[in-house]
């Protein structure tokens, strides 16, 4: 509840008679951080597990990171429901392409769609802050980050969701060597696994939405091997 | 020319207000207080009043503080725990712990619960709900124990479990299940530090460590971080940088004179 | 006569003349001595505390208390008078730095206190203030200065001046051995220790010593008990005011006994 | 937009080993407007304590001169020091005196109790006082400052090595909040000096 | 609409403000003189919501001399700052605030060194090199910053009020005829026409 | 009646289920039929049953994607771009950063949108509107080429641009951006913005930093001048912007285009470039 500094003799008057306007929201967030970095030969795509609607949790595991059938990953936050419809319906247009072309739709094909897809909603957007991870057709991970209404841009480290603003300036630091003095480097999977770990475990920290458990999914050329960690469950 | 500036009196100020008015009305919204989201419970048992709490603090979405304490002192028979706007609970626990001080020392008796209670809903009650403290008041005087709820408006309960704050129907679960008449100590403790990890785990407003006070006819102990179920894992490494690593425009160090020598320390800031 | 007129601050008599004002006044030629010395490198306020005892926990200053940063007042008189109105000024002072943002000016601020004496010399049912005051400041207006008022508000500025039991000794001194043109600090100190063992010298304490004004009397730990001793001066471009502990009026008094023994043995030759 | 960013600004403090330290960042805007970047917005109380207002500016200016009115008239009156203790609750019932029209101001206090140990506080705009045993945050950049620091800090740091983390954490934060940055400050307070650094931040 | 901008040169305060008094879309008066003279060496110049500037500027600059008088010593152009902004902090807490914004722009008597201050109608004080209010200043901050260093002198100022007037004409829609363009330096405050 | 209105929001929904599976069809099977070479569908609710102004998509969209309400959809914005003709071409400069409320969400946006090797697009207002109508006049240009065996002029494709974006006016598209080229015309520079606004200029600039630019732009533009100082001019005004708002900052990126099409010329640091020019000299203001 926003600090009121007047006495609030509407809400008492309200409960007494006049009447309120109460106003139908299709959109609801959900909460949850997802993150992505993407590496020389691999890409990182890790969210939290938490569901939450206002101050309950609605369920602790529902994932919002998302294995595609063309071998990216594709990481939601925002309104559950509006991503689930939205990777429904980003694997029935894969399967289309699959048929109609006889391969798998590449990763950078795919981001392209998945732009597509948001802006054709332009007018009753996805509540979704969507985030593409997966490895290029040079074999290198590559990272597509998008607001909800389609704009997307390439990049090598990206947080998004209730935690985006704890996560991102750590990530500008440690991937992105902002501030250091030193020449910004590709991470190892390694360095990648142990910085996505402290970020959510920071963000579970201060944000009461992030939380309960920690998927990570990593892509390589080879394919995607998911990890599952613990988060803190208060 | 006549210089306007006052010395603090005692009680609100309201100068800023007409100001704040005019900065809403230009569309520039006021920031939010910290609250405690909070869940805070008391329960009888057989030989007293144990009472428990969380120790989050919110500020919207974020954690302002991890470790707060949410059972504040009244007298020495009885504590209180506050939920609501921090700063609120804080100050109004403050203030009737004084109050209760002074009737201490003016009737030369212990303090009784109900003047407590009276004196907190008086106070609530004046200002209207606009000092948001919604308490749980627990005690034990001459009368025996005594648990009382409190709410922001001044209505007050007595009840032999009570919970409050946004965690108050999950800890209400546990109370409803497990209370039982005249409980030892142990299962008292038991139920609430149940109670209160209810609420931390399931309501997000609540969160950390559970603090508890169990006050009995001659002795009270304050049990702080009672449980720590929420101990932070270790980092998975150390993120210390090389020294120098920030670039730096200007530095200058003043070294502290040693006062005894007689210099004096400049008071002025500017 | 006088009686009818003694009783209400806010009457004059048929001579014109506030006779509460002068029992104030009088009041404080009873008080422990006070003096203060401009000189050009900044100013020194010295005080004889009248009441000792071994028993009394020290205070380092009683006499002689700071107002802000480049400030500090002598009292002489009564001292939970005193107290009252060093707290206004002060309070006076801050309310100038918080509305400005810079020290309020000397003179301003003895003005201030003025005016509040004042008014308890008018005002019905109120007894003045029995206080007088050596204030020793500086500002970026005038530098150092140094000003006394009394209990019926007025008041002067001062290259050297004295308050409380024998000023008119003292300030007989004070016109004798003033250098015109300047002083040095340390030349003032010096005067400063003169004129109170001259002055202290003729009170009570000194009758059972000896008459003759001799040095060996300063080591006396009766008299640097007796004194408060602080000066205001400038290092660098900020002032400071230094209040000397017991240790340090020992020696500095030490230190002026010296030089004025060789200073004798100079004159005897 | 909040009456917090109507200005812009992000502040912080750290607890270190034996030692503490407080940073700022320099900007002050109206809105979008950058108009300085060399606006105080910590301010020394004395030696070994500093105050850190963040929020509207004309707020932290008259609050800082209410401080600076009320610490010096506890310093002539009392004739000593005001520690950080005794600070943090004359800042807390200042703010909670305008509870119902307050100063939209949030202060973080940073300092050394007398026995050296280090201490930091901060408070909502109405004074609900916290004592963390890490760090504390306020300002436009806060969320930004959570995380960096949450990350970054660990117990036990020297005086050189708390002043990497602290400047790294500001200068990381202000670089993703629109309406602070535009350089930064940096005091970092030990027993014996305080050592304050002006960094190379980002001036857009 | 209003135009009120100013920087401190190498030895000088300049503040330039148009001289229009308008109200809705008529103008009332081209020749006004929005500044007051708070001093031999501070010169307050406003601009904001017609009443309270000349109401405030009245007040200040009365109280300001009469301190003057009072005292013997003129206020420094700080502590005229200082005053100023907290009398506009304390207006603002009462029901009828003062809707102004200020420049107050002076020269040390003694060392000659110029000084700026802008003040908003929140009461936030800012020394400045160089500064402007309202509209003004998204035209020709830039303008400013580009041009801007310390050791202008008054025909090199001269030379950035001219610039900032032209990016003015060009940009601004509600470009003004005629300006007032103070200086004050060691000698005190005069007005220059371009 | 509030239960209607609930009931078309949710067939409005509801009817998404189904069109998913259109909308796979139009975007795969675009080869098939020229007819899928229309404006992509989007999915509107009809507005000629809005009784309620609660449910008009307008409206709502207002309320979702605002500042106000924590900015559920806030849509990255706020910018400033310019471009400028001289004697050399166009130079267009950029600066690279994108917010949320006050929150940076990239600092890295490229907003010289390459439409083909001839034509460029700025992007300032929501940037998924620009990138996604420039992408689309990307496509008409091409097809233009293919029918008329030539180049499209730079006036043609703004129009165009120009064209699409005024059909939906009034719906809250927000979009203001200068398409420059170069035709057999010679270079060209238009302003097109969603209101439906198209304006030619020698120079422009747009966004929330766009009057500081200006303030460098008009003092120091000159039709004449070198490729170099129309670069160096064009970096200086973004770097400006970018130091003085809020919104505007991180990086510059200038392109230059000239008659073999157009060149990116680089990408700089505002932040390096401030102590830059801080170590320099300033300009006389007596010239």
């Amino acid at each position: 509840m926003p600090y009121d500094p007047h006495p609030n003799h509407e809400g008492f008057l309200n409960s007494v008679g006049s009447p309120i306007q109460h106003r139908f929201n299709p959109h609801t967030d959900n909460g949850g951080t997802t993150l992505a970095i993407a590496g020389k030969d691999f890409c990182l795509v890790a969210g939290d597990t938490r569901q939450s609607e206002g101050y309950s949790i609605n369920t602790r595991y529902a994932p919002k990171v998302h294995e595609l059938s063309n071998g990216s990953v594709l990481a939601t936050s925002g309104m559950y429901a509006d991503s689930v419809n939205l990777v429904l319906n980003i694997e029935t247009r894969l399967e289309w392409y699959k048929h109609k072309h006889n391969k798998t739709m590449s990763a950078t094909a795919s981001a392209q769609m998945l732009m597509t897809v948001l802006y054709q909603k332009r007018f009753f957007p996805y509540y979704v802050f969507n985030i593409l991870g997966g490895v290029d057709e040079k074999g290198e991970g590559c990272v597509f980050s998008y607001d909800p209404v389609g704009c997307y841009r390439r990049e090598t480290y990206q947080a998004h969701g209730s935690s985006a603003a704890l996560i991102q300036p750590f990530l500008d630091n440690q991937c992105g060597a902002k501030h250091q003095n030193i020449k910004e480097e590709l991470l190892t999977l390694d360095q990648a696994m142990k910085i996505t770990k402290d970020a959510f475990a920071s963000a579970t920290e201060r944000d009461i939405y992030t939380g309960d458990y920690l998927e990570i999914f990593v892509i390589k050329k080879s394919g995607v091997t998911k990890h599952k960690f613990d988060l803190k469950k208060d | 020319m006549a210089l306007k500036f006052e010395l603090p009196k005692s009680g609100f100020n309201f100068d800023n207000y007409n100001r704040n008015l005019i900065l809403e009305s230009k569309g520039l919204k006021s920031p939010k207080t910290i609250k405690t989201g909070t869940t805070i419970v008391g329960c009888v048992y057989k030989d007293g009043i144990v009472l428990g709490a969380d120790t989050r603090a919110t500020n919207g979405p974020i954690v302002a503080d991890k470790n707060c304490e949410k059972i504040h002192y009244l007298a020495p028979n009885m504590y209180c725990c506050g939920a609501g706007t921090a700063a609120d609970t804080e100050f109004t626990t403050n203030l009737i712990s004084s109050k209760l001080e002074l009737h201490r020392l003016a009737t030369n008796r212990q303090s009784r619960v109900v003047t407590a209670m009276t004196m907190l809903k008086q106070m609530l009650f004046r200002y209207q709900g606009n000092i948001g403290a919604a308490l749980v008041l627990g005690g034990y005087d001459v009368t025996g124990p005594h648990l009382y709820t409190i709410a922001p408006h001044g209505s007050t309960d007595k009840l032999p479990y009570v919970t409050m704050g946004s965690g108050s129907l999950a800890a209400m679960t546990i109370f409803e299940n497990g209370w039982k008449k005249d409980m030892s100590r142990e299962e008292a403790i038991e139920i609430v530090k149940d109670a209160i990890e209810s609420g931390i785990f399931n309501d997000l407003g609540s969160g950390s460590n559970v603090d508890v006070v169990v006050i009995t006819k001659d002795k009270t102990e304050v049990l702080r971080n009672y449980k720590r179920p929420n101990e932070r894992v270790k980092k998975e490494q150390s993120y210390k940088y090389p020294r120098g690593t920030t670039a730096v425009l200007k530095t200058s160090i003043r070294n502290f004179v040693d006062v005894t020598e007689g210099v004096a320390t400049p008071m002025d800031l500017s | 006569m006088a009686r009818r007129y003694d009783s209400r601050t806010t009457i004059f008599s048929p001579e014109g003349r506030l006779y509460q004002v002068e029992y104030a006044m009088e009041a404080i030629s009873h008080a422990g001595t006070c003096l203060g010395i401009l000189s050009n490198e900044g100013i020194v306020l010295a005080a004889e505390k009248t009441v000792t005892s071994k028993l009394l926990e020290q205070i380092n200053h009683e006499k002689v208390y700071r107002i802000t940063d480049s400030m500090a007042v002598a009292v002489a008189g009564i001292t939970s008078d005193a107290n009252t109105l060093v707290n206004y000024s002060r309070n006076e002072a801050q309310k100038f730095l918080f509305t400005y943002n810079e020290h309020i000016p000397c003179e301003q601020l003895v003005q201030k206190l003025c005016d509040l004496k004042q008014g308890y010399t008018q005002y019905g049912g109120l007894r003045p203030y029995g206080v007088s005051f050596l204030y020793a400041g500086h500002d970026e207006h005038h530098g150092f200065q140094l000003y006394q008022s009394d209990p019926s508000g007025n008041y002067s500025g001062w290259k050297a001046t004295c308050i409380g039991q024998n000023s008119s000794n003292a300030q007989g001194i004070l016109k004798q051995d003033y250098k015109e043109g300047g002083m040095s600090l340390k030349e003032a100190k010096a005067l400063a220790v003169k004129v109170l063992a001259k002055t202290m010298e003729s009170t009570s304490l000194t009758s059972e010593k000896r008459r003759n004004f001799t040095f060996d009397f300063f080591t006396n730990y009766y008299f640097f008990e007796k004194v408060e001793f602080a000066t205001l001066s400038l290092v660098g471009e900020k002032v400071v005011f230094h209040s000397y502990t017991v240790s340090e009026i020992d020696s500095l008094l030490k230190e002026e006994n010296a030089q004025a023994l060789q200073a004798e043995a100079q004159n005897s030759t | 937009m909040s009456i917090m960013s109507y200005n812009g600004g992000a502040i912080v403090a750290m607890k270190g080993k034996n030692c503490v330290a407080i940073a700022s960042d320099r900007r002050f805007g109206v809105q979008a407007l950058t108009l300085t970047h060399d606006f105080q917005k910590v301010f020394e109380i004395n030696d070994k304590i500093y105050i850190g207002l963040g929020g509207l500016a004309t707020d932290v200016q008259t609050l800082s001169e209410t401080f600076r009115y009320r610490v010096n008239m506890y310093n002539l009156k009392e004739e000593r020091e005001i520690q950080p203790k005794t600070f943090a609750h004359l800042v807390s019932s200042t703010l909670y005196e305008k509870r119902f029209g307050p100063y939209y101001c949030e202060p973080v206090i940073a300092g050394l109790e007398k026995d050296g140990s280090p201490f930091i506080c901060s408070t909502d705009l109405i004074g609900c006082t916290t004592f963390p045993n890490d760090f504390v945050v306020t300002g436009t950049a806060e969320q930004q400052l959570y995380g960096m620091c949450e990350s970054l800090w660990e117990p036990n740091l020297e005086p050189e090595d708390l002043f990497e983390i602290i400047s790294q954490a500001l200068l990381n934060a202000v670089d993703r909040d629109a309406v602070s940055g535009w350089g930064a400050i940096v005091h970092v307070i030990t027993e014996d000096k305080v050592i304050t650094r002006t960094l190379r931040g980002r001036m857009d | 609409m209003e135009i009120l901008f100013g920087f401190v040169g190498k030895d000088y305060a300049l503040t330039a403000s148009d001289n229009t008094a308008a109200r809705s879309i008529v103008v009332q008066k081209r020749g006004e003189d929005k500044s007051r003279i708070l001093s031999k060496h501070t010169l307050l110049s406003y601009n904001g919501e017609a009443g309270d500037t000349c109401q405030f500027s009245d007040y200040i600059a009365a109280n300001i001399k009469l301190y003057e008088i009072k005292n013997g010593v003129a206020l420094s152009t700080a502590a005229c700052t200082k005053f100023t902004r907290r009398e506009l902090a304390n207006s603002l807490r009462s029901r009828n605030a003062y809707q102004v914004n200020l420049l107050i722009s002076g020269s040390d008597p003694k060392t000659g060194v110029p000084s700026l201050f802008w003040l908003d109608h929140l009461a936030s004080a800012n020394k400045v090199n160089y500064t402007a209010h309202g509209y003004a200043s998204y035209f020709i901050l830039s303008t400013m910053d580009l041009y801007w260093h310390e050791n202008l002198t008054l025909e090199e100022g001269l030379g950035l009020v001219k610039k900032c007037l032209k990016e003015l004409k060009i940009r601004f829609i509600g470009n003004l005829p005629d300006f007032f363009i103070k200086v004050v330096d060691k000698n005190g405050i005069r007005e220059i026409k371009l | 009646m509030a239960l209607v209105n609930l009931n078309d929001v949710l067939s409005f929904t509801g009817n998404e289920e189904d069109s998913a599976f259109d909308d796979a069809k139009s975007s795969c099977m675009n080869f098939e039929t020229s007819l899928n070479f229309k404006l992509p569908t989007f999915s509107i609710q009809n507005l000629s049953d809005v009784s309620d102004i609660a449910t008009a998509p307008v409206d709502f969209l207002k309320q979702q994607m605002s500042n106000e309400n924590n900015s559920r959809i806030a849509i990255k914005k706020g910018t400033t771009t310019l471009a400028f003709v001289f004697q050399g071409g166009v130079i267009i400069a950029v600066d690279s950063r994108a917010t949320g409320g006050a929150y940076i969400a990239d600092g890295g946006v490229k907003k010289v949108i390459e439409i083909n090797p001839y034509l460029l697009g700025t992007m300032a207002g929501g940037a998924a509107d620009c990138m996604y109508w420039e992408r689309e006049l990307g496509r008409r240009c091409r097809l233009y080429e293919f029918r008329e065996k030539e180049r499209i002029t730079v006036s043609a494709a703004s129009k165009l641009l120009c064209n699409i974006v005024y059909g939906y006016k009034g719906m809250g598209l927000s979009m203001g951006t200068m398409v420059t080229g170069w035709d057999k015309t010679g270079p060209g520079l238009y302003y097109v913005d969603s209101d439906g606004q198209r304006l030619k200029s020698d120079l422009f600039s747009v966004g929330s930093g766009s009057t500081y630019a200006y303030g460098v732009l008009d003092s120091l533009y000159d039709y004449n001048m070198s490729v170099e100082d129309a670069i160096e001019l064009g970096t200086r005004a973004i770097y400006h912007a970018g130091h003085r708002d809020a919104y505007s900052g991180n990086t510059v990126n200038v392109y230059h285009m000239k008659k073999t099409g157009w060149e990116f010329i680089y990408n700089k640091d505002i932040n390096e470039l401030h102590y830059k020019y801080a170590a320099e000299a300033k300009p006389s203001t007596l010239s």
